[in-house]
């Protein structure tokens, strides 16, 4: 059997989670917390017109999307617990390398340090480095080489040291 | 034609780009903020691009992204839309480096009207009046005064380094004049540390009267008739009309005339608009040039039955211009800004609109982003929609904008609809003798009271 | 079992976080909180232009007009326990008597036979005699002599007997 | 001008009415059924008054609660809309005994022309041409072979008792005849125990096209142009077009002088329709006519710049008509039909609109009774909107048509927007070159399909 406080903690949970809900039951006690009414889906989505569903479709935020909180986790995506996300600031080319001959600045596993150097994000003729803004481990590296990047998109993922 | 450009604004003007393009058969593509994410111009365009955070100077005037998001995606051509980057001259410098098109006037066209006291000189080069003056601040106080007479009282001191209303003193007549030059010298001196005042000639009632104006790249020139501006507010406009209730045929042809010949005299090419005050006595004198496309053009667009947008566009792909001389106005047309903004503080009203219900039937067209569950950002100007009717004259444009904006359903937000309504039902309004003042004088009765009085 | 003051708390805080509801059950006591209803205006009304609001005012259906289910109780108002309405099946004049100077055809009280006429509603120029369709007694008179009725517009409320 | 009617309809047309009237500033009352009472017709009128359940019979379509409506609200007089009471004689006749105005023709011309036999009569009285044909059923083969030849083959052989189809021969060339004939007389006999057989003209691509008209009561009647209807499904318009893509000026102007002289031959007064078939060479035969508003007002509307419900209003008020003669189009207008069906089966498809985003910009109306959360019930026609487009020539009305049906999003419901969209496109309706069968030959592509190509 829970207690109240246990009982406050558990909404607490259902509540930062975004669950849907949460029920509990033993021999002599049942709980039961409906989650916090759905978000509506943006109407932008809704209204997107069939012929042009597909145009979309390259666009990795798309996905990112769907949460009204997007604008904010866009920018310093929380994809578990402890990682967080290196994102473009500012639309251009991705360059993994210096010059196209050269290795890529980073790999996965690499440890980097704050300030270090991940990529390069190519706009109008200019090469703008973007630095590593934790010490922490390179664990996944989303951005792909020569292809184009929008303002906040991910392009690595780090696991702080 | 272009297979594909690029879109750099956002809005009603944004989806208006859109839709030329559709029709031309040219892809698009949207450029949007975080902030307008939801917004129908990315949801209508073939592509989009974010590029950068809510503010403007980071997104919507950020050159270097705009530009990079044209790349990335190949567009060939740039459509700046109104604000924002549309008469930034540098932006259509970059673009040209960059070899993207720009549909738009060129840069020096751009440049030479963006600067007040040489788009004034441009004209009277081009024998276009501008409002008489002194084009030096005033020495002698004799010469001033000969001045004064010559252009006819009253006449306006205005502080050289000045603006906002200070430094500024309308001299009704002679006997006046050296005590208001002295007041005015003093004013200026205090609050700019500058005495220098010019002397201009007063409009008691001047009216905004503007002519669209259509350049190709083989030199032709043609005008589209004019546009009535002066219901205003702080220099916004509220109301525009097309024609104007003012102007006589031989008026329009003179106006019309003078406005080519500005274009024609500095080679202009694309869409552009030149502004005149008109004085009560039918004299007109050159205010500005906008060169760009207008938040006002749908009502040429109404009675002409152009579409100025795609015309844009031909221009800039090196069509020579289709229109032919001597543009027949059919009816009269009457646009009606919306704005998210309490009608009566004017204070801006952003949020979530959670009924709209735009108005349809005969002569009405909304040009829109706006819809139902639409969250209007806080972060730039509150035009939501624009709602333009015609009618078969002006009478029937004004009892079918009454319909209309009767039956334009908003809520979650405020806006300027009851406003506007109240305008369109104005004696003075309604009569068509009106000046850029009309708002000064004009009262808005509180909605508490409309209520009590129906 | 919780106290009053913890019950209170619980509400509070199924209010703050938005839940749609929360259920506690043990041997001898169950909780229920169902969260608050998302506000939705019937849009019917939400699209009534301001500078009409006033103009139907008078109609005496407009009550009732907010339900989804008006439809149904416009043609037979359950008012209370037992009670029942009669409706005007036609659009017409209502007349309580037969002519100007005769008495009403029923008064507050009267006991009614299914079949008995009730009133008249008049419709270019036909008077339908409007009869009751149980017995019962007369317990409301609605129509008022000489106004128009609506079809659906209530006219008498019955006591069956 | 009457300062109170009523609006003996429902959907799109009622609201239609009630704009007109707003403008001209007469009060509006609405009827309604138990199911129309969320509509925004009801809405929309000054007054409204139930009359009925849901079933048209007993609502719409009962004249006698119509007229107690009218009598308990004080309306002057009652527009009938399109459909319903629209057409029916009776019905304008009560309304005359008891002393309430009829806006629409007298009830002579419409039971007339409600008289497919009389109206046939009366225009081969008025000069106006009618398909060719016998009259009485053939007794004599060899006169009626003679008739044949006169007429020119094909011709159709029909039984006299018949309809839907049976006992219908089309007779390509003079051998086939009295073998033909037999066949048809001996469907006839047995379908209908009646082998009697006219004759008649065959023609073998017909196009519909019908002229609008309007008469005042000073007997002057106009013509205001042609639509162009041979977009038809079962007998149902898709789609308008005005002006014809067929017509030359000279056959233009013969066929608009047939439609007046018609209808100055009845005495007709107010809005009508006379419906032709335009054969393959240039010949034209009259139809029928249609004593009312159309559906598909609004393309003559929209290309004229003239509100055609108010001149009805005008006109039965009993002012004199205020149109000029030689009405000019300005352009070119195109009309699609939003019905509530599914765009492949047909199938009416009532229910909750849950998203409604109807088009906007240049040269785009929409007339419709729907918004977003509206319940389409099932007891009336599945028209929810009219998409009507201008363009300045007729491709220019072509790929606005399609942007426009592309940005219509309508969801909740099936829609036959989808089956528009493919009609638009079709390369036979781009040409221009169709007739009333283009349907039976179109093909939808099913959404699968689409999606999958795209």
């Amino acid at each position: 059997m829970l207690t109240f406080e246990q009982i406050k903690e558990l909404i607490d949970i259902v509540c930062q989670k975004g669950l849907q809900g949460l029920e509990v039951e033993r021999s002599d006690f049942r709980l039961r917390i409906d989650g916090r009414a759905a978000p509506r889906v943006p109407v932008g989505q809704e209204l997107v017109p069939s012929a042009d569903a597909g145009a979309s479709e390259a666009n990795p935020m798309e996905s990112a999307e769907n949460e009204a909180g997007a604008v904010e986790t866009g920018l310093l995506q929380a994809t578990g617990d402890g990682v967080h996300t290196i994102t473009s600031p500012i639309v251009g080319t991705f360059y993994a390398s210096p010059s196209p001959e050269a290795d890529p600045y980073v790999q996965i596993g690499d440890e980097v340090k704050k300030g270090q150097v991940l990529c390069i994000v190519e706009a109008m003729k200019l090469m703008n480095e973007i630095e590593s803004d934790s010490d922490g481990t390179i664990i996944q590296i989303i951005g792909r080489d020569a292809q184009p990047v929008e303002f906040g998109e991910p392009l690595f993922v780090i696991q702080p040291a | 034609m272009f297979r594909k450009i690029l879109i750099a604004n956002r809005g009603e003007i944004a989806l208006r780009i859109i839709q030329a393009c559709r029709e031309l058969g040219i892809r698009t593509v949207a450029v949007y903020s975080t902030a307008d994410r939801d917004s129908l111009h990315v949801t209508y365009a073939d592509e989009e691009v974010c590029i950068g955070p809510p503010p403007s100077s980071q997104s919507y005037l950020n050159i270097s992204s705009v530009i990079s998001a044209a790349e990335i995606t190949g567009a060939e051509a740039v459509h700046p839309g109104y604000g924002f980057l549309a008469e930034n001259a540098s932006f259509a410098e970059a673009l040209e480096e960059c070899r993207i098109g720009w549909i738009g006037p060129q840069a020096k066209s751009i440049r030479l009207m963006g600067d007040k006291s040489k788009a004034r000189q441009t004209a009277l080069e081009a024998g276009v009046p501008v409002v008489p003056g002194t084009t030096e601040p005033i020495t002698a106080v004799d010469e001033a005064k000969r001045m004064a007479a010559e252009v006819g009282y009253p006449v306006i001191l205005k502080a050289a380094a000045g603006g906002g209303g200070r430094g500024m003193r309308i001299v009704q007549d002679e006997s006046q004049f050296e005590s208001q030059l002295e007041t005015a010298s003093e004013e200026a001196e205090r609050a700019f540390g500058d005495g220098a005042v010019y002397l201009e000639k007063y409009l008691v009632e001047p009216r905004h009267i503007e002519f669209q104006i259509l350049g190709d790249r083989f030199g032709r020139v043609v005008h589209l008739g004019e546009r009535e501006c002066s219901i205003q507010r702080r220099h916004q406009k509220l109301i525009e009309e097309a024609p104007s209730p003012a102007l006589s045929g031989d008026l329009r042809q003179r106006m019309g005339e003078a406005a080519v010949r500005l274009a024609q005299y500095v080679g202009y090419q694309n869409a552009g608009t030149v502004e005149f005050l008109l004085d009560q006595d039918g004299s007109f004198f050159f205010m500005e040039m906008n060169t760009r496309i207008q938040v006002e053009h749908p009502v040429t667009e109404v009675v002409t039955g152009l579409d100025l947008v795609k015309l844009q566009l031909k221009i800039a792909a090196g069509e020579p211009l289709e229109v032919g001389e001597g543009i027949t106005a059919r009816g009269h047309a009457i646009e009606c800004r919306i704005n998210a903004e309490h009608p009566e503080t004017l204070t801006p009203s952003p949020g979530k609109i959670t009924t709209f219900h735009p108005p349809g039937g005969p002569g009405v067209r909304v040009d829109t982003h706006a819809y139902e569950h639409y969250v209007i950002p806080p972060h730039y100007d509150s035009l939501i929609g624009k709602l333009i009717v015609h009618g078969a004259d002006r009478q029937e444009a004004m009892v079918r904008m009454e319909r209309a904006l009767d039956f334009f359903v908003i809520e979650g937000v405020h806006t300027s609809i009851a406003l506007q309504r109240q305008i369109i039902q104005d004696p003075r309004f309604r009569s068509g003798e009106f000046s850029t003042r009309f708002m000064e004088r004009f009262r808005m009765i509180p909605a508490e009271a409309v209520a009590q009085g129906a």
